[in-house]
């Protein structure tokens, strides 16, 4: 067999074994937290004594092993169980999901190559001027709250300018893609914070490379800048550029949540600190575990490509 | 009316437009919600569940100020022993499928509403014996009750009970249906809520043509969504955006009238050291300052409170506040020999202005000698029964419920209710007479020994403000305030 | 005419040192000069000071470096490099950029001037090496591709520093016939060099500079045929280091097969090989950095694990390793004096004393303050003696060094040598020479060439230089392919 | 330029060291009405409950220090060990590096929930943030190691015995220590938002850091921007200011680390 394929197909089967793990710890952690569906949907509305017959008749006092068991069992048959308000767990998550990949895949695929942008070029003018601005705008841009970021963007492009709505209002069923103008001003907050660290880090491989000798060598031969910072800096910032694009990615999907707030847009990020505060355990395991498996996955990518993009792991690989 | 000092472009209206609205067009009104949303109305528990369930779905009784009035009952005549009481039911009512409504769809209903599969049962179960409710003809329904209950028309209308179809247990946007003003026509949790005016509504027909039911979690957003005109109503504004005033001559803020704010309190636990000491708890109202409260959590929108729930209800008894008086306060604290005593004071941001409140409240103690430490939490754990048993004092609010539902959810909870015997006896004498004027001889016995001993510090009652477009017109309140009742608005 | 590069009174100086001092050259268009002079009498420094750059640390005291009418100092004048100046260092290895296949490094450099296979053979290499990556390469293969990709941008004067260093004596003859075209068509060459030969071959000027002065400038030394060292006896102690049916692969690709080897204490065995043969892959293999392979490797009476990470210390401390590209294997942020200590420390669990590292610079001919330099304040030659010291600290029994003099003048390679005739006469250690060099090649006792990947030869050096036979002729007939079969070796079997 | 840096980060760290004494007013009892505005006597004006924003802006810099940076410094540092010898040993790359894959797959509020709630207290919350920022650096200081790792002076050192210590210590982290500081300043940044978070799911370990200040005076930012905006910036000043001296240190002193 192709030796890169058997490294991937390792590697998926791996984490298959790792995603198992983190059903097991997440359930039995979510269990753990303090507050229970009960109380917590039913406050102080209802007395103790009603809440303990309300939790025996869902069985919620049952072992935590036995109802994992019930449960993992069902996630094999794709039934991640009921939300509080009794609607099915993968119907609530669906639409979600769906919009939050969507916001979090376009601003990923503006953060890559703007983050190389400014990294490169503020490590190839590192010391002076450009790279002052770039890193301070970098640094000012995360140490201020996205919400004030996303804040100040409404403020401009939307109460402002007016060119773009406020709030990204999409009718039910209908996905945002059909109105594209909602998605600006949310991937745009998105991205800004985003930037800040994959410019940082990417200028910082840019500059150990650019001190390089193939990099002095292809200066002394008069090659043109563009194309060393194309041929020789850039393919060297890539393998650690996937892994601030993995990481900022993962924040886009499940930790947007103020973003998504600010916008009125409906992802995953609320959805999961919601059902954090409302206790609907179904909801945040199966939340974790979708969005666990993605993110398993998603680091699968990131080593395969990081083994791609170096060539010396890439040749060890394949010969 | 309103204490402190509002900023100028803060000054709530009271109650809004009050023209009627005219027929047709669309209603666009946003309310906090969230993935969590449901249209089954013992499902959902977020505002705009609320909101929606008011006109999807009709209850027996509704409240109008401090009554109870009948909607889909038409009358209820209890029982002697008011163990019981017999419902007599409106003729002529549909369903949005056009099928009649009957006495057997009470009688599912209530079943339904208090069965503990609901995610959100029935607050009505301890009162009612659902299991015995029976319909002795198409119109007429009798319900036996596991407590005395002598005014079930109050109860049925404060508590949200709103009646299901015989049978209904599938409340998809397809399926869900009620006998209200409006009927579902597309939905979506956490983002929106199409509902289409259901012509052929008992009541009469509802002025808009359509109602745009926007859910957004941060309210904040739910304000800028009114201010850059993507919808004309947001409901329950918090009070740092009212006072920051909207733009626009087509917008204003409003609250809805000083009978219906909401009591903010500090609910001492009387089952603990050293709450459970009489001189304490008084000692704890002396020292709390009302005013400074009122100014700087509310914001000046909201009053002074007199230290007991339900102001605006029915037997309320409207008792001057006490006056601060920290030299008094330290004496009490001294004479119980509670120096230095160790109060926690548990919140959560449950509803804006809580940890606020709490964290001045801290402050105001320490003045007289107690060591308050405020115990912040998740909302997810504010309501654990046995992290309230320990903790000293829980921040809480109640809006203008009837003075039965309010005591009767104090007394459900050990650590928020008082032991106190004169108390329990009175308030079973309330909740079972039959007699008006015994009941409202009991309800004032009941406050009487809640001024004097009680255990609820209620500081203040809050506005409950709204941000709307001018022409917004017909927006009512029947039980609660944050959730109006939109079967009757509509554009002027 | 106007001469393409003028130095006036230049003078450069890192620390309190002057490093070029009061340097005035003119170099016409098309003109080619050597230049030569000792280990670190600032040749480099020189040739980058032609194209207005200094390395870290060195700052510009005075003059002017003019380049067709153009300043280069303090900053470089735009379009000057790649147009008119082409460039290859000292340390080809790094010179070329890991992220891109030998094809498009030479594209690259090329800019669409020149195919890649016409490039690759005109440094003598094959065009299928186009799809490897640099570290696909042996250190000669390396060193002709970045002398490809210098040679692509076709530049008015090519600066070339000591180019030859990891070419065998055929490649480098392939290498000259290819210069000489190139300056024949026009091009002109600053050639630095320690190998008389070459210069005279290909200039006709040559510069000598001594402590950063020209301390001569005129026609090229037509210097006498070095004497050949001191032959090999041929003598062996006992066995330390046996190597049994040795193989290596590179993932799929079998670069070393069936080699037998046995080293005796004192001995001096030199591998030879045409550049690609599986030199330092064999040395790699020995010392256990390349453990993909068969074969057994003893070391007196034990059988050594094939991956380093699985030797003990003691196994560690008996073989000693100078790698083939100095630049690389010095931390750059390490000092001299850290690289020194190291090994006794580790290997051989003792603190070293200022003495001692004082000692080991002594051996390898360098002053006791270099302790204190980091290696990018070294010249290539200091640089490779601070390596070869390194690996003599821990006192090895049997020391594998891959062109561990390449880059040294003949002065200084006589010297170290001579240092490591005397450690092998005086403590027993056996050396293992990887060479191209003809004139080392003879000193030999026993002499290895291999021959992809193969050993093609064996025996002492009496046996296989006979006589007055001129070495680099005799080491010219040994690496010759005996049938073309043999030139593709196992590599591609 | 790195002189500025210096002096800013300087002044900044006296701030935050010296900060809870200089504070004028009381940290919890308010001192005027709530959302005042900037005035003689209140410099930066009052909060949401009528709090001194200046004398909370001077005590919540310590906290913060104590808590975030710790958090950042341990989480980095903890990340790019495990990084860093993943790239070195094949055992760790198979083991621990897959254990940290487990852990970026939490989401990090429901991770920061659960150390939280088994460990209610600022050390909880220190590893709280380690744990959701060390699977991060990790792969970020692995990647960037994978590039260096096969350079001659590692084989050197592995060839001379070097233990896994030198290995990484001086062999490999000198080469990749600027992108490791890199992704500290970063780290340290998110850090404070990270706790911040804590504190609005109500499980704050700490008393009020600059973090908790920008989350509190958020709802009133229209009446009192400086509530917001002054602990924000001071944020800001801190990362930007450390970013420069540690960017202009590091392309200096790179022989200090080796
Ligand atoms: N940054 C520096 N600081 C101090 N000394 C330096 C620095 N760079 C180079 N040198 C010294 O300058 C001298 C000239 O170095 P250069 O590299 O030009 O020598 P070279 O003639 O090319 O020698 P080689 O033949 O060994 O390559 C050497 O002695 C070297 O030690
Ligand atoms: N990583 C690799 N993958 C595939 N082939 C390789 C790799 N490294 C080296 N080779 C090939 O293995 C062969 C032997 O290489 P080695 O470095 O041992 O040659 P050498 O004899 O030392 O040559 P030189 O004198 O040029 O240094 C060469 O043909 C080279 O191209
Ligand atoms: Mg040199
Ligand atoms: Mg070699
Ligand atoms: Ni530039």
């Amino acid at each position: 067999m192709n030796p890169g394929l058997a490294l991937v197909l390792r590697r998926t089967a791996l984490s298959g074994g790792l995603l198992v793990l983190l059903t097991v710890v997440v359930y039995v952690g979510v269990d753990l937290l303090p507050g229970d569906p009960v109380t917590a949907r039913l406050g102080p509305n209802t007395s103790p004594a009603r809440i303990a017959e309300i939790r025996d008749h869902l069985g919620l006092d049952r072992p935590v092993l036995t109802r994992y068991t019930e449960w993992a069992w069902g996630l094999l048959h794709g039934d991640l169980g009921h939300a509080a308000n009794h609607r099915p767990v993968t119907e609530v998550l669906s639409d979600r999901i769906g919009n939050s990949l969507l916001l979090a895949v376009l601003a990923v695929l503006l953060l890559a190559p703007l983050s190389v942008f400014f990294g490169v070029l503020a490590a190839w003018h590192r010391g002076r001027a450009t790279d002052r601005i770039v890193s301070s705008a970098a640094l000012t841009l995360v140490s201020l709250p996205e919400f004030v970021v996303a804040g100040a963007l409404v403020v401009v492009f939307a109460t402002g300018l007016g060119w773009l709505p406020a709030l990204s209002f999409v009718p039910a069923g209908v996905s945002p893609l059909a109105q594209p103008a909602v998605l600006v001003l949310p991937v745009l907050s998105l991205l800004l914070v985003g930037l800040a660290y994959a410019v940082r880090v990417i200028r910082a491989c840019a500059v150990a490379t650019l001190r390089s000798p193939q990099v002095e060598f292809l200066t002394l031969n008069g090659t043109p800048p563009l194309t060393i910072a194309l041929r020789a800096v850039v393919p060297s910032v890539l393998p650690v550029a996937v892994q601030v694009w993995l990481i900022s990615a993962s924040g886009f999907v499940g930790g947007a949540v103020l973003v998504e707030q600010v916008f009125g847009y409906p992802g995953v990020g609320e959805l999961l600190v919601t059902s954090v505060r409302s206790g609907d355990l179904p909801v945040v395991q199966a939340l974790v575990v979708v969005l666990g498996g993605g993110m398993l996955l998603a680091l699968v990518l990131a080593d395969l490509a990081a083994v791609l993009l170096t060539p010396r792991l890439r040749t060890a690989v394949t010969g | 009316a309103c204490g402190g000092a509002p900023a100028p472009g803060g000054v709530p209206l009271a109650g809004g437009n009050q023209a009627t609205p005219r027929k047709g067009g669309a209603l666009r009104a946003v309310f906090g919600g969230g993935p969590a949303e449901s249209l089954d109305p013992y499902a959902g528990g977020t505002p705009v569940d609320f909101v929606r369930n008011d006109v999807v779905y009709d209850s027996l009784f509704v409240l109008r100020g401090s009554d109870s009035v009948p909607s889909l009952a038409t009358a209820v005549e209890v029982a002697k022993d008011a163990k019981s009481f017999t419902l007599r039911l409106r003729e002529n009512v549909r369903w949005h499928d056009g099928s009649p409504f009957t006495a057997q769809d009470v009688v599912y209903s209530l079943r339904y509403m208090c069965s503990p599969d609901r995610p959100f049962p029935s607050q009505l179960a301890p009162y009612l014996d659902v299991a015995k409710a029976s319909a002795t003809d198409a119109k007429t329904v009798v319900v036996p009750t596991l407590t005395p209950v002598g005014d079930p028309a109050q109860l049925l209308a404060a508590i949200p009970a709103k009646i299901v179809k015989d049978g209904a247990k599938d409340f998809s946007a397809g399926k869900a249906i009620g006998t209200g003003p409006y009927r579902v026509d597309s939905f979506e949790a956490g983002r929106q809520t199409r509902l289409v005016r259901f012509d052929g509504h008992w009541d009469g027909q509802a002025p808009a043509d359509e109602i745009l039911l926007l859910s957004l979690s941060d309210p904040q957003t739910a304000v800028r969504a009114v201010t850059s005109g993507q919808a004309d109503y947001a409901g329950d504004v918090p009070v740092a955006t009212a006072k920051t005033g909207v733009p626009g001559g087509d917008l204003e803020i409003r609250t809805a009238g000083e009978a219906n704010r909401v009591g903010f309190a500090f609910v001492l636990n009387t089952t603990r050291k050293p709450f459970d000491d009489p001189r304490v708890r008084r000692a704890a109202r002396l020292a709390v300052n009302r005013q400074a409260l009122v100014d700087t959590v509310l914001l000046g929108y909201g009053a002074p409170g007199n230290d007991l729930f339900g102001k605006g209800a029915r037997h309320y008894s409207d008792l001057p506040p006490l006056p601060r008086d920290v030299d008094a306060a330290r004496k009490l604290i001294k004479e119980a020999g509670a120096e230095g005593a160790v109060v926690t004071l548990r919140s959560a941001e449950y509803v804006l202005g809580y940890n606020a409140s709490t964290q001045l409240f801290a402050e105001q103690l320490k003045e007289i000698g107690l060591d308050a430490r405020v115990q912040l939490v998740g909302l997810q754990e504010f309501f654990e029964p046995a992290a309230l048993a320990e903790a000293n004092s829980v921040t809480f609010s109640i809006g203008p419920s009837p003075l039965a539902v309010t005591y009767g959810r104090l007394g459900a909870f050990p650590s928020l209710g008082l032991a106190d015997p004169e108390f329990t006896a009175a308030f079973q004498r309330a909740l079972g007479a039959t007699d008006d004027t015994v009941r409202a001889q009991a309800w004032a016995q009941v406050q009487k020994v809640m001024a004097e001993r009680g255990n609820t510090v209620v500081w203040g009652q809050a506005d409950v403000l709204s941000v709307a477009r001018k022409t917004v017109a017909g927006v009512q309140v029947r039980d609660e305030a944050k959730y109006p009742y939109l079967g009757k608005a509509g554009l002027a | 005419m106007k001469p393409l590069v003028r130095l006036e009174d230049l003078a450069l100086g890192a620390g309190d040192q002057r490093l070029l001092d009061g340097v005035s050259v003119e170099l016409g268009r098309g003109e080619s000069v050597g230049i030569v002079g000792p280990s670190g009498s600032g040749k480099t420094t020189l040739a980058l000071a032609l194209f207005g750059h200094l390395r870290p640390g060195v700052r510009h005291l005075g003059g002017r470096v003019l380049v067709d009418g153009h300043d280069m100092l303090p900053r470089r004048a735009p379009g000057v490099a790649g147009r008119v100046l082409g460039y290859l260092g000292q340390d080809p290895g790094g010179s070329l950029n890991p992220y891109a296949r030998v094809g498009s490094i030479l594209r690259t450099a090329a800019r669409g001037r020149g195919a890649v296979p016409e490039l690759l053979a005109g440094v003598g290499l094959p065009a299928d090496l186009a799809r490897r990556y640099p570290h696909q390469l042996s250190g000669g293969q390396q060193q002709r591709v970045a002398l490809a990709a210098a040679l692509a941008g076709r530049p008015a004067l090519l600066v070339l520093d000591e180019p030859t260093t990891a070419l065998d004596v055929l490649a480098t003859q392939e290498v000259l016939a290819e210069l000489a075209r190139v300056r024949a068509s026009g091009t002109g060459l600053v050639w630095i060099s320690h190998d008389h030969g070459t210069v005279a071959a290909l200039t006709n000027r040559v510069l000598e500079l001594e402590r950063g002065k020209v301390v001569r400038d005129g026609r090229p030394l037509d210097r006498p045929i070095r004497t050949a060292g001191q032959r090999g006896t041929g003598e062996s102690g006992r066995e330390v280091l046996t190597v049994r049916g040795l193989s290596a692969r590179h993932g799929k690709r079998t670069v070393l097969a069936g080699v037998d080897l046995t080293v005796h204490s004192g001995q001096l065995l030199v591998v030879l090989g045409a550049s690609g043969a599986g030199k330092s892959t064999l040395a790699r293999r020995i010392t256990g950095l390349h453990p993909q392979g068969d074969g057994q490797i003893r070391l007196g009476d034990t059988l050594l694990a094939p991956d380093v990470r699985k030797r003990n210390l003691a196994q560690r401390a008996a073989l000693g390793l100078v790698a083939q590209n100095p630049a690389d294997a010095l931390h750059p942020y390490q000092t001299v004096r850290t690289a020194l200590s190291r090994p006794t420390s580790t290997l051989r669990r003792t603190t070293t004393t200022e003495a001692d590292v004082r000692r080991l610079l002594e051996l390898v001919r360098l002053p006791g303050e270099f302790a204190d330099r980091l290696p990018g304040e070294l010249s290539g030659g200091q640089r490779q003696r601070v390596a070869l010291a390194r690996a003599l600290a821990a006192g090895p029994e049997v020391l594998l060094c891959d062109e561990a003099t390449s880059a040294l003048d003949t002065s200084a390679q006589e010297e170290v040598l001579a240092v490591l005739a005397d450690v092998r006469a005086r403590l027993g250690l056996a050396v293992v020479l990887i060479t191209h060099d003809p004139h080392v090649a003879v000193t030999a006792d026993q002499v290895v060439v291999l021959h992809g990947g193969r050993v093609a030869t064996t025996g002492s050096a009496a046996h296989l230089f006979p006589g007055q036979d001129d070495p680099a002729t005799a080491v010219a007939r040994l690496l010759t392919p005996i049938s073309p079969h043999d030139t593709r070796g196992v590599a591609q079997a | 330029m790195r002189r500025a840096g210096f002096l800013l980060l300087g002044a900044v760290i006296v701030l935050v060291l010296l900060g809870p004494e200089l504070a004028p007013h009381s940290v919890t009892a308010p001192v005027g009405p709530p959302y005042a505005p900037p005035g003689p006597g209140r410099l930066l004006g009052t909060d949401h409950l009528g709090r001194d924003v200046l004398s909370r802006l001077l005590a919540g810099g310590r906290p913060l220090l104590l808590t975030s940076l710790l958090a950042a410094v341990a989480g980095t540092g903890l990340g790019a060990l495990t990084g860093l010898l993943s790239a070195l040993l094949r055992w760790v790359n198979a083991t621990l590096f897959r254990l940290l894959d487990v852990l970026a797959a939490v989401p990090p509020v429901l991770l920061l929930l659960l150390v939280l709630t088994a460990l209610p207290s600022r050390a909880g919350l220190v590893l709280a943030v380690v744990l959701v920022s060390a699977p991060l650096s990790a792969r970020v200081a692995r990647a960037t190691a994978d590039q260096v790792r096969h350079r001659g002076h590692v084989e050197a050192a592995v060839l001379r015995g070097e233990g896994i210590g030198w290995l990484l210590t001086r062999e490999v982290l000198p080469l990749v220590a600027g992108t490791l500081l890199a992704d500290l300043g970063l780290r340290f940044v998110l850090s404070v938002y990270l706790v911040a978070a804590a504190g609005f799911l109500g499980i704050s370990g700490t008393g009020s850091d600059w973090g908790l200040l920008v989350v509190e005076a958020l709802p009133g930012v229209a009446l009192q921007p400086w509530a917001l905006l002054a602990p924000a910036l001071a944020i800001a000043l801190l990362a930007v200011s450390a970013t420069l001296v540690a960017d202009g240190v590091g392309a200096r002193a790179k022989a200090v680390l080796a």
